[in-house]
Parts: C-alpha cells; structure tokens; sequence
C-alpha cells in the first residue's frame, strides 16, 4: 500500500471535536452517517537530482472492521510535466461519503518524500458531519 | 415517574466479538460476515442465526468475507487508452485491464496502477533481440537484418535497381 | 452546449438520498435552499495519437424551468503542457450556490473521451444542502 | 503582503446572507463557529511579453482584532510549466477553519494582473456555519 501521513491534530490551525478523534494516523468515525470529507497535499520537488517523478497521486482511503481491506474514497492524480528544477503542485479532494461508526479515514501519497509539510495552510485533512 | 438520567444498558461491546464475527452496530451484537461475492443486506436478528447476505449486483464484487452494506463499484478498462480486458469483474473480483496486442504499458506511478499503452516499436530491418510483452516495448537488435544496410541510426532496405545511388555504407551491404 | 457526463447514482461509494434524485445526467433538487455543490474530474490522454488538446474543462451547470438557457455556476479549466506519453489531470470545483426545487444540475467537460470513467473514486459529482 | 482580491456580492451568482456580510475586501464573520472556507481563483497570462511567471498562488487568509498580523489560512501553490503562449489554470481550496465573530476573510494572490476576473463561474470565494 501507498505511505500514509501522519497529521498535527492540536496545534496551531489544528482541531478535532465533536468526538471526531485522530489516532494513529487516522480520523476516526463517532458516528454513522454522511460526512464531508476533504484532504490537500501541496507536493514539491525535486527531492534528490534524477529522481523525477512523472506523477503524484493523493487518495483518501477508509479503512473498516467490517471488511479487511482499504477502500479508496477520493484520489487525486497528476502527471509532472514541471522541468527539472523546482516545482510544487497542489491536489485538493473532497466529497461527501457514508461512514460507519468507528471507520478510519486517512490519507495515502505516491511518494511522502515529495509532500510539503512545512506549512499547516499548505496541506490538510478534516471531515464534517452533514 | 422519574426517568434515570442515564438508562444504563447491557452495555455489549465490539471487543467481545469472538473471532470469525464482526460487531454490527445497527444491530447492537455480533453477526458472521457474508461470504466474498456478497453484501450483508440485512444483520442476523441474533449472534446465533446467519445475515441475509444478498450476490453482489452486476458490475460490483467484493473479494473477501464481509458485514458491509454495499459491494464495490467495479473499475473499467480505459478502451479510449488502448487498454484491454485480462479478466472481467466478477462478484469475488475486480476487473484486469492490460494492453491491447501491439501496445505494451508504460507505468505512471510506482504500482503501475495507472498506466497507459504505447505502441511497440517494429523494429523495421533489425532482427528482434527481445519481442515486445505487456510490460515491455520491443527490444530491436543493433545491427541491420540481411539485405539492409546502416544509415545514421536508420536501416534501410537495400535498392533493388540501379546500385549506383547506394553510398558507401549501401555498397559494402548490398555490393 | 458541451457534452453531459452520465454518472452512476447507485453502485458502490454512490447513493442519493433525502429527495435529491439523479435523473437523464442531472441532480434533481428536492427542496430550494442554499447547496454546496462539487464535481471532480480525472481528465487523462492521450487518446489517438495527432489528437493532442491544449486544454481541458469542466463546468457545473444549472438547468431551470424558468429560463430557457442552463447557467455555468462553476468552471475549471486548465491548459494542458504535457508530453505526448500518459497525462493525468483532475479538475476539482466546489460551492455554495442558492437553488431552487426542480433545478437540475449537470456537469459538462470540454472532450468526453478525454474524461478518466475507469474508477468511482476519480470522478465524481455530489451536492448537499446547508 | 499580497494583494487581495476584491469580490463582487450581490449580482449574478453572488449572495450574502445570515449575516455573513461582506465589505472592504472582506468576509466578516458575525458568529463564532466552525465554517467551511473556500475559494477559486483562475489564472490566466500571459499578461505582458516577457514577464512570465514561475509560479501562481493563492492563499485565504484571516484578519482579526485579537492579533496584528493576518493569519493564512489555507495556501494553494502552483508552478508553472506552461509554454509561453496562453495558459490559464484555476487553484482551489476549502477547509474547515474555526473563526470568532468579527474575524475578516480575505484571499489574497500572488499577482493580481493574472487573475482571470473575467467570469463569475471561474473565480469564487465564500463560506458557511456547519
């Protein structure tokens, strides 16, 4: 399976309420019902010299008991046509999903090298309860 | 009458499942999953009895044993790419896309999950070294193929008429 | 007008509910009020070789009995610089528009054959009432 | 700083309600609460020969009495790979952010001639009370 990313859940811009916890790595599910769910991952590179990637992916994954595999929600992917020096590149998803009391949501990259996570406003990850 | 503020119930939770059962929330117990190819349409009235599992619909699957509500939406080949179809989406699994002859795929992303299918070079007038695969273009031999002779990076067939327009190269080949 | 895209309203991650239905390519709204709106769509090619766009779009459009043209609400569209070998490219939009009961919404992409159908977790299309 | 884009909200598409108003480039905030903020911003060049831009951002940022500087809320980052005849490109971003009344939303880019102004359904911006 693709990386997952781990998230700041208390400081600065950060949040979690209404039982809406994060634990190991993931948001996890108080309640069911249909929820918005949305994640950007701003991208940037290139890490090492050579090492081009010709595309970047971002997918929002739910993981539940009730079934021993992930479930892709939401991906987002972009082919690199960027030259060889510096790029950034931002994926936003979002939509609305039903989820089950106690699922977890998380978010996947192609490559957790190329994420930027210098900057809370840069990359993000939250659901609301409709 | 006075109603408890809390109506403390048998609280039964999820952890005392035992193995091989999942905790169902709606139904407030344990039930046995569903077998792979199908969906829990409604949850056993009781740890004791089995769900009504319901086939997974037509153009859905799900590849193991389960207590969800819904299968899976399967994928589809990208006909519009060049793909084809390895293996058709059953009720226990997804789709297969490969390419279609001729074509072999270049990967987008690391698990290859993404592809898209290039036309395989034909190699004219070199033997083949390595025959193009799904995975891999045409690997063509340096040299030139009998009756062909080398220009620039190009072989080209011999004339079959008048010699003379033939340059050096096309001589010492083709005489 | 632009092509329509047709969506599934029923299998797997999709669902309707509380009145809004799906039908002929559009989301029938039940109740007027305030909807936050979204689509995206995975835009990939190339298709046949020579046939090489310079952009793709993609538009959210309201269609209404009381008035006689459909209305763009929202639009992504974006200039393609990538090679001739596989490009990926998605196109997120989303707001809050006021709608009446009976507007139906569409989505509209500049070039259908351009549009990623292959799996439900890289186009999609959804509204919910505020 | 940035320039920061100024909105038109009342005609058209646009709308304010709920006491959500808007003024001197602003979103203001008349409850405290958890809102869901976005926005769109197509670019678009090029503008004048010669001056190409490596990169497009857009960022929504919070101006509030309790603190002396803006807050950037959400930053959405692009490089350019386009050829020099015109490219447009939209940049979307929406999260949930918590905000107390009186808190200003701006949106603010980093060149205000590539803005692509020009249609309502290409450049949004707005925000709701879950």
């Amino acid at each position: 399976h693709l990386p997952i990313l781990q998230w700041e859940d208390k400081r600065g811009l950060a949040f979690t309420k209404n039982n809406l916890s994060y634990s190991s790595n993931a948001l996890v599910i108080p309640v069911s019902g249909d929820y918005y769910v949305y994640a950007q991952v701003t991208f940037r590179g290139p890490v090492e010299s050579g090492h081009k990637p010709n595309s970047v992916t971002e997918i929002i994954t739910k993981v539940t008991d009730s079934y021993p595999e992930p479930t892709q929600l939401l991906t987002g992917t972009k082919t690199l046509s960027e030259n060889s020096n510096g790029w950034f590149q931002p994926i936003y998803l979002g939509a609305v999903v039903s989820l089950e009391v106690g699922d977890k949501l998380m978010v996947n990259v192609s490559d957790i090298k190329l994420v930027d996570y210098t900057k809370e406003h840069k990359t993000f990850f939250g659901a609301f309860l409709l | 009458l006075v109603q408890p503020l809390l109506r403390l119930r048998r609280n039964a939770n999820k952890q005392a499942c035992p193995a091989g059962m999942n905790w169902i929330e709606r139904a407030g117990h344990c039930c046995s999953p569903c077998p792979a190819g199908h969906f829990m349409h409604e949850p056993c009235a009781s740890p004791e009895n089995g769900s009504v599992c319901r086939t997974c619909p037509a153009g859905t699957f799900r590849t193991q044993p389960n207590t969800l509500g819904e299968c899976q939406a399967c994928y589809e080949c990208d006909q519009q790419a060049f793909q084809s179809v390895l293996s058709n989406c059953s009720a226990t699994s997804n789709i297969a896309c490969g390419c279609e002859p001729g074509r072999f795929r270049v990967c987008l992303d690391k698990q290859c999950s993404e592809f898209s299918c290039q036309k395989c070079q034909p190699c004219t007038g070199r033997l083949i070294q390595r025959p193009c695969s799904e995975t891999e273009d045409t690997l063509c031999d340096s040299s030139c193929q009998p009756d062909f002779y080398k220009e620039g990076d190009e072989c080209r067939p011999c004339p079959t008429s008048t010699v003379d327009t033939c340059g050096k190269e096309c001589k010492q080949v083709c005489g």
